[in-house]
């Protein structure tokens, strides 16, 4: 038997590899990036990114987009940052309300065959509405648990490193190992057949967008510790961010192929993409054109591993 | 052989299903016992596939009652079917194409869940494959999309005859062999007489009437949503069945007219590893071989080598019948005329702007020619039966001008009376200098083509013309690869 | 009795129906006054709307996966480029008009060159090139806000027997877009790809050549939706196309296009992106609050897509 | 001396004409200053979307690069606290303006922005004594610096009852969302005498009662070049009398100046009040006259000014 390399591990070598080139670039320009603390400070804020990453991706591998990933991720923060702090029942109830509410959209969108981009895109509305109706201005304070939490500093590696290797392994297990992730993942190659074989597909999208929910909820969660507040407006971006990982780890919007492991390295990728850009001290008008080039560039990288992938499936 | 007389497995009883003005099972009684294969048959749209829709739980008649083991079943379902052990084989492949043969296996047993499920389902579903396919060679922790589609087929059966504590009771094979070689056909026709022969009943539809003959102990005749004949299998010949269908047999249906090309220009070529490929004016040339050898990504080569994807051509230089209908042949969303004239607007049009009057006479003309069995051509695509589908997809193809046609195993389900017509306009069209270059996995069909390349593992070993076109020189030179040309 | 069958079952019906009832109930706060000033702005503003719809929703019938968000970029550096060189002159009204759309198509083959030689998907490579369009615009005159030509900014404000000219534009540019759709070959290949490329490809259409041909149109309209918003509102401003990303997507799948591709709607447009303008007036009408104006927009389309939802396409 | 010390700009927005303008000023004032040996360097960093997250990534870029102070328009007055005060722990100076932070270890230069909403309505009361309805129009929902001005502005209306506010909206600091804001609920509107506003949203106001044909209200403007120039225009027509504030954009040049005198080791007070910038009737040409074409009203700082500002703040 040849030894040749399972189309999963190619998928995931291609993120890997843009991520290693790229911290690589990082620590050529800023070598006082290659410490514990230099780390920390370069991926921290990728801690969060990362799980509302795997949240989108969880989304994604029934077919749908969630578009209100980043008005959600917001409202939770503003909650963690009130209620979770000030009255810690009423917070965990409003974190598993919205949790709910999200495995009720899986609900609605299975039954009437909406497109979720547009119940996402009205339920981004709602959340952004309830945010600033919970901060109309920023405010609020991370609860004492959640700040501890995200300024350990564990032995060897430090904490940012530490939480996206347990995120990518617990959503590993969960999505690629466990029946229900098969399911999901399932559901997205060929709903039909799903169907035939007597499960209930409306279940499965339930628990896959309300899994989703509990990602997000740990993001904002996650968020708010690391800035200590919250506002309305906090994590509008990672709407796209977290399609941008997905993406950048090699999953794809339809037919259920996703990668877990990759996401992550996703998510870490582009954070690191925007600390390689303000290294490299570009004029302030081009500054914002150079995140997109940089993912036009991270991309094309994938392009090229995935010509290698091809021609070896070719034998 | 004589049937047991031990109560039916399954029992529908003047099951009548009608979608909206189409009638597709106009009152069908049907018992299926342990230990018979019943063999099923009709043209397309005969309501095969409906009738085993109901059997399997997927599709509630609206009159009719089921009954299973003598008992009368109420609230029949999909699960209710497959905890009687009822499973099925869908024509259309109905695995998940982003899970692994494995994963595939966790969801269509749903009872294998649980710590340790995968060791469980690769245990279960390499078993049935082992038993099923010896020799079969496709590792269990594969992606199923990137099988080839002979190798999903396979999975699929096996699937289908696996056993994870649930023991399969009745089979429904529809359509099974269509994408499989002479070789896996007889395989798994081995295996359902084995399972047939253990106490096991199997449902097989089929429009390849030899596969039929060969296995069914009992030959069922569908026309028109009603059962028209039921026999022992050995009391039927080919020319009964036919006969039964409503089809008109043609004599002449396999000769071959030998012609002489010598002189006629090639239209196309390829080369690549292996032989090379070539095509004369007013030929019709055969890509044979074991199934998923290269065929298909030929075709597409071919295609793709005389296709702009940039600026259209008025005059196109070939057109492509799919086989995979689902995957590069059929428009869901659209009516079965434009579905129709997509390839051929550029004649219907006028300065880009589609004459709707043009088109909607095209496709009548068509409609008529091949006879697509659908009151209006304005109906929805997909409420065709599958062979009816596969007939626009060649009504789509020959009504372009192109000089090339590029066929991808395109009879698949198509039934024989149509199959017989077919062949005879490919002939024609021959006559009148189309070129056509046909894959296709039916020896019969092969043998209708005026010269032939055997294909093996991506690459063209044999080229046989006239005579030399038998089964033996096919079968000898997909095995050895060197067989004389 | 078949009209009204045949209406409920037409795409486009649910957000003609929710616009009017926000409109009812807006103009019954003043008992009737505010009608002709209420459907006067609403037309005007919905006909930016529409006309980056229009481009956003031939994009979207590409199929899953194709989305346009360069959209608010280009038209803010068609705007910020088309304003700075006709410098408040109108003998350059026409020459400004050109740089517009010559910046939209340039814009449209740059998008279609990440997508098709690159291979990015199109939602990261719109996204990616509107951040360096973002960028040329700050390049090019950091945010100055030139006033347009005076002829300009008057045929863009003003009206012509009551009903605003730029929305005359947008009904000029629906009627081709909906010709384009329904009766011409190009319309058929859009769909055709909508439904499924690889069996476009096999029946011949060219199938690089009409997406290419559709992203440059997407951008080219939003160019031009750029070009007249920034006339009509005295100025480009940097941050002038950005409610227009959200807006584009909305106005199209609650007009009724199908999201999954293939099948597309023109008059379902103007209907969500009169809704769209109505339902913040009426919720700004009443008086309420950021949060619960958010909240209410939020819900209302959720409650429209909700009603439009769950059928089953026809035959087309 | 701190002329081997670097600082750097972390700014979080740069899509409108306000932020633009206060790049320039830092570029301008920032480029001598270097020139002249006073600072190693002064470099300006922007995100790509006003996102707290973001710029908190980029100021903890910044800590990494070693700057040895950072001088942040910040987009979120609470959420950067993280990141300053990672800043600080590592030695390094943190100065606000602007958009401040509420971070004990930063500096701030601070605008009053409620006694900027407070006196518009002041000067409204002025100009028309027996009062009547006005229109508010806000910024952007969930912001400080709306959530401030907004609250400024009631308050005004509370010291001076013969107001009352019968219609606010969203005008997101843009003309043209202001302008669609506006003609969206004036329709439905009695009759307004008066529109306090934030900044950046006047001239679309205008423009919308113009379409509508309203009677023209004292519109308050945001010294933006195009809406000093409209009230020029009618000023000169019909006398139209109204006035116009806000921050000046230079103030990234102050704050420049204050990060500079700290690293020199001065002592500071962490609170500084800058004015806002106000233009009145009498100066409304002396200023449109100062003012790019396009731009914004600006005042930008010398390092003397700054010293000014500190001293006068002990
Ligand atoms: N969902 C449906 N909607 C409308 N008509 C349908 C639908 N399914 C089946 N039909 C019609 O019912 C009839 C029987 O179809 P069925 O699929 O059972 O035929 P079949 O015998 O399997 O034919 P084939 O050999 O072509 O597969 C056909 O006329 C078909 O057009
Ligand atoms: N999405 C759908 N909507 C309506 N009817 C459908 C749909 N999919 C399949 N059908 C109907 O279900 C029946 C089964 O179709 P299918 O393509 O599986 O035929 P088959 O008999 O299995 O294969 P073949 O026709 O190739 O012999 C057809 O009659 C088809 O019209
Ligand atoms: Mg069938
Ligand atoms: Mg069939």
């Amino acid at each position: 038997m040849k030894l040749t390399p399972s189309a999963d591990a190619i998928r995931l070598a291609i993120p890997a590899l843009s991520l290693t080139v790229l911290l690589a670039a990082v620590f050529w320009l800023q070598p006082r990036a290659m410490s514990y603390v230099g780390l920390n400070l370069l991926f921290n804020l990728a801690v969060p990114i990362a799980l509302a990453t795997i949240a989108q991706m969880l989304i994604m591998s029934v077919n749908d987009l969630d578009l209100a990933m980043g008005t959600f991720v917001s409202f939770v923060a503003c909650v963690t940052a009130t209620f979770l702090r000030d009255e810690p029942l009423v917070g965990i109830l409003i974190l598993a309300g919205a949790v709910a509410v999200y495995a009720v959209l899986g609900v609605v969108i299975h039954l009437r065959g909406l497109p979720s981009i547009v119940v996402s895109l009205g339920m981004s509305f709602v959340w952004a509405g309830l945010a600033v109706l919970l901060l109309p201005a920023p405010g609020g304070q991370a609860p004492e648990w959640v700040r501890s939490l995200m300024t350990m500093k564990p032995p060897v590696a430090p904490m940012a490193i530490v939480a996206c290797i347990v995120i990518a392994i617990v959503a590993h297990l969960i999505v690629m190992r466990s029946s229900l992730g098969v399911l999901i993942r399932g559901i997205g190659g060929n709903q039909r057949s799903v169907e035939r074989a007597g499960w209930s597909v409306l279940a499965a999208r339930a628990a896959a967008y309300g899994l989703a929910g509990v990602f997000a909820v740990l993001a904002g969660i996650a968020l708010v510790g690391l800035t200590t507040s919250a506002d309305a407006n906090i994590a509008l971006r990672y709407t796209l961010l977290s399609i941008a990982g997905v993406i950048l780890g090699g999953g794809e919007f339809i037919g259920g192929r996703v990668s877990p492991i990759g996401a992550v390295i996703g998510a870490l990728t582009l954070t690191l993409a925007g600390s390689f850009l303000s290294f490299l001290r570009i004029s302030p008008d081009w500054q914002i054109g150079a995140q997109g080039a940089i993912l036009i560039i991270v991309l094309a990288l994938r392009l090229l591993l995935n010509r290698l992938e091809y021609r070896e499936k070719r034998r | 052989m004589t049937v047991r007389m031990s109560k039916a497995i399954i029992e529908v009883a003047d099951a009548k299903v009608s979608f909206g003005a189409v009638r597709a099972l106009a009152g069908v009684t049907l018992a299926i016992r342990p230990g018979e294969c019943v063999g099923l048959v009709g043209h397309n749209g005969a309501g095969k596939s409906t009738i085993v829709s109901v059997i399997n739980g997927g599709l509630t008649p609206q009159q009719g009652s089921i009954s299973g083991d003598g008992e009368p079943l109420q609230r029949y379902g999909i699960n209710a079917a497959r905890v009687r052990g009822i499973r099925c084989v869908f024509q259309e492949l109905s695995l998940c194409p982003n899970l692994t043969v494995v994963e595939n296996t966790r969801i269509l047993h749903r009872q294998v869940g649980g710590l340790g499920w995968r060791r469980r389902a690769r245990l279960v579903i390499e078993r049935s494959l082992d038993a099923v396919f010896p020799g079969h060679g496709i590792e269990s922790d594969r992606t199923v999309g990137d099988l080839s589609i002979a190798e999903r087929q396979m999975v699929e059966i096996a699937m289908a005859f696996s056993d994870s504590g649930i023991a399969p009771r009745l089979i429904i094979l529809d359509e099974p062999t269509s994408s499989l070689d002479a070789s896996l056909t007889e395989q798994m026709l081995a295996y359902v007489r084995r399972f047939v022969a253990s106490g096991g009943a199997v449902i097989l539809i089929s429009h390849i009437l030899h596969e039929i003959l060969v296995t069914a102990s009992r030959i069922v005749v569908m026309k028109d949503g009603r059962i028209v004949a039921e026999r022992p299998g050995d009391a039927w010949s080919e020319h009964g069945l036919v006969e039964a269908m409503g089809s008109v047999v043609k004599g002449e249906a396999h000769r071959r007219t030998l012609r002489d090309l010598a002189k006629e220009p090639v239209v196309i070529a390829q080369t690549g590893r292996g032989l090379p490929l070539q095509a004369k004016r007013g030929e019709i040339v055969g890509l044979a071989g074991l199934a998923g050898h290269g065929q298909t990504r030929m075709l597409m080569n071919l295609h793709a080598a005389s296709t702009a994807d940039w600026l259209p051509r008025r005059d196109p230089a070939v057109t492509f019948v799919a086989g995979d209908r689902r995957l590069n042949g059929v428009f869901d969303l659209w009516s079965v005329l434009k579905n129709f004239s997509i390839a051929s607007l550029h004649d219907l049009a006028l300065r880009g702007v589609v004459d709707a009057e043009a088109e909607a006479e095209r496709a009548g003309e068509w409609k008529r020619r091949i006879d697509i069995r659908t009151p209006d051509m304005t109906n929805r695509m997909l409420s065709l039966s599958g062979g009816n589908q596969q007939k626009v997809l060649f009504a789509r193809s020959l009504a372009t001008r192109a000089p090339v046609v590029l066929m991808d195993d395109p009879m698949r389900g198509v039934d024989v009376g149509t199959k017989q017509e077919v062949y005879e306009i490919i002939r024609q069209e021959a006559q009148r200098g189309r070129t056509f270059v046909w894959y296709s996995t039916e020896m019969e069909e092969v043998c209708l083509c005026d010269r032939v390349y055997v294909f093996r593992e991506g690459e063209i070993v044999a080229e046989l013309a006239g005579d030399a076109v038998t089964e033996e020189n096919i079968l000898a030179a997909s095995f050895k690869g060197e067989a004389a040309a | 009795m078949r009209i009204v069958d045949r209406l409920s079952r037409a795409p486009w019906i649910w957000s003609w129906f929710a616009a009017f009832l926000v409109w009812f109930a807006t103009i019954m706060v003043t008992g009737g006054a505010s009608t002709l000033g209420l459907s006067q702005a609403a037309l005007t503003f919905a006909a930016f709307s529409i006309i980056v719809g229009i481009g956003q929703m031939f994009v979207i019938t590409l199929g899953p996966g194709n989305i346009d968000l360069s959209i608010p970029a280009t038209m803010t550096l068609a705007g910020t480029v088309a304003l700075k060189l006709m410098d408040v002159d109108n003998a350059m009204i026409l020459p400004g008009l050109a740089t517009a759309i010559l910046i939209g198509m340039g814009v449209g083959i740059a998008n279609y060159a990440l997508i098709k030689a690159l291979r990015i998907p199109p939602i990261i490579a719109t996204l990616s090139m509107s951040f360096i369009i973002q960028s040329a615009a700050i390049w090019t005159n950091r945010g100055l806000r030139i006033k347009p030509p005076s002829f300009l900014a008057d045929f863009t404000t003003s009206t012509t027997l009551g009903v605003p000219n730029v929305s005359l534009v947008a009904l000029v540019i629906s009627v081709a877009a909906w010709f384009l759709l329904e009766k011409t070959v190009y319309g058929r290949w859009i769909s055709a790809i909508g439904q499924s490329m690889p069996a476009a490809r096999m029946a011949g259409v060219p199938v690089d050549g009409t997406r290419f041909v559709t992203y440059v149109l997407s951008a080219v309209l939003a160019s031009l939706a750029g070009y007249l918003l920034a006339c009509f509102s005295g100025g480009a401003a940097l941050n002038m196309g950005t409610e227009y990303l959200l807006m584009s997507i909305a106005v199209v799948v609650l007009g009724g296009t199908a999201v999954a591709g293939g099948d597309s709607n023109v008059p379902g447009i103007w209907g969500a992106s009169l809704f769209m303008f109505l339902v913040v007036s009426m919720l700004n009408t009443y008086g309420l609050g950021a949060g619960i104006r958010l909240i209410m927009t939020g819900l209302i389309i959720i409650s429209v897509i909700m009603l439009a939802g769950g059928r089953q396409p026809g035959a087309r | 001396d701190t002329s081997g010390k670097k600082i750097a700009l972390s700014n979080n927005y740069a899509g409108n004409s306000w932020r633009q303008a206060m790049l320039t000023s830092w570029d301008k004032v920032t480029g001598e200053a270097v020139k002249a040996g006073l600072v190693a360097a002064a470099d300006a960093f922007t995100t790509a979307e006003n996102q707290a997250t973001e710029q908190a990534a980029q100021i903890q870029n910044m800590i990494l690069q070693g700057y040895d102070a950072i001088v942040l328009n910040a987009a979120s007055p609470t959420a950067l606290n993280g990141a300053v005060k990672e800043a600080c722990d590592a030695g390094i100076i943190v100065v606000s303006f602007d958009g401040v932070v509420s971070e004990p270890c930063a500096w701030r230069i601070a605008v009053n922005f409620k006694e900027m909403g407070r006196s518009e309505v002041e000067y409204l009361s002025k100009k028309l004594p027996e009062g009547g309805n006005l229109l508010e129009i806000r910024g952007l929902a969930g912001v400080f610096v709306d959530d401030e001005i907004s609250a400024g502005i009631h308050e005004g209306v509370k010291q001076y009852p013969q107001f009352k506010i019968v219609g606010s909206v969203h005008g997101d600091w843009a003309q043209d969302v202001a302008q669609k804001a506006v003609a969206g609920i004036l329709p439905s509107l009695p009759e307004i005498v008066g529109v306090v506003t934030q900044g950046g949203d006047g001239y679309g106001a205008a423009q919308a009662f113009a379409a509508a044909n309203r009677p023209m209200p004292i519109i308050i403007m945001g010294n933006r070049e195009d809406e000093l120039k409209w009230w020029k225009e009618q000023k000169d027509a019909n006398g139209y009398e109204t006035m116009s504030v806000s921050i000046a954009p230079g103030v990234s040049t102050l704050a420049f100046w204050v990060a500079q005198q700290i690293l020199d080791g001065k002592e500071v007070k962490k609170d500084l009040v800058v004015p806002f910038l106000r233009i009145d009737q009498d100066n409304l040409e002396e200023n449109l006259a100062n003012t790019q074409a396009g731009g914004v009203a600006n005042v930008e700082y010398s390092q003397a000014d700054a010293i000014k500002v500190i001293e006068s703040a002990e």
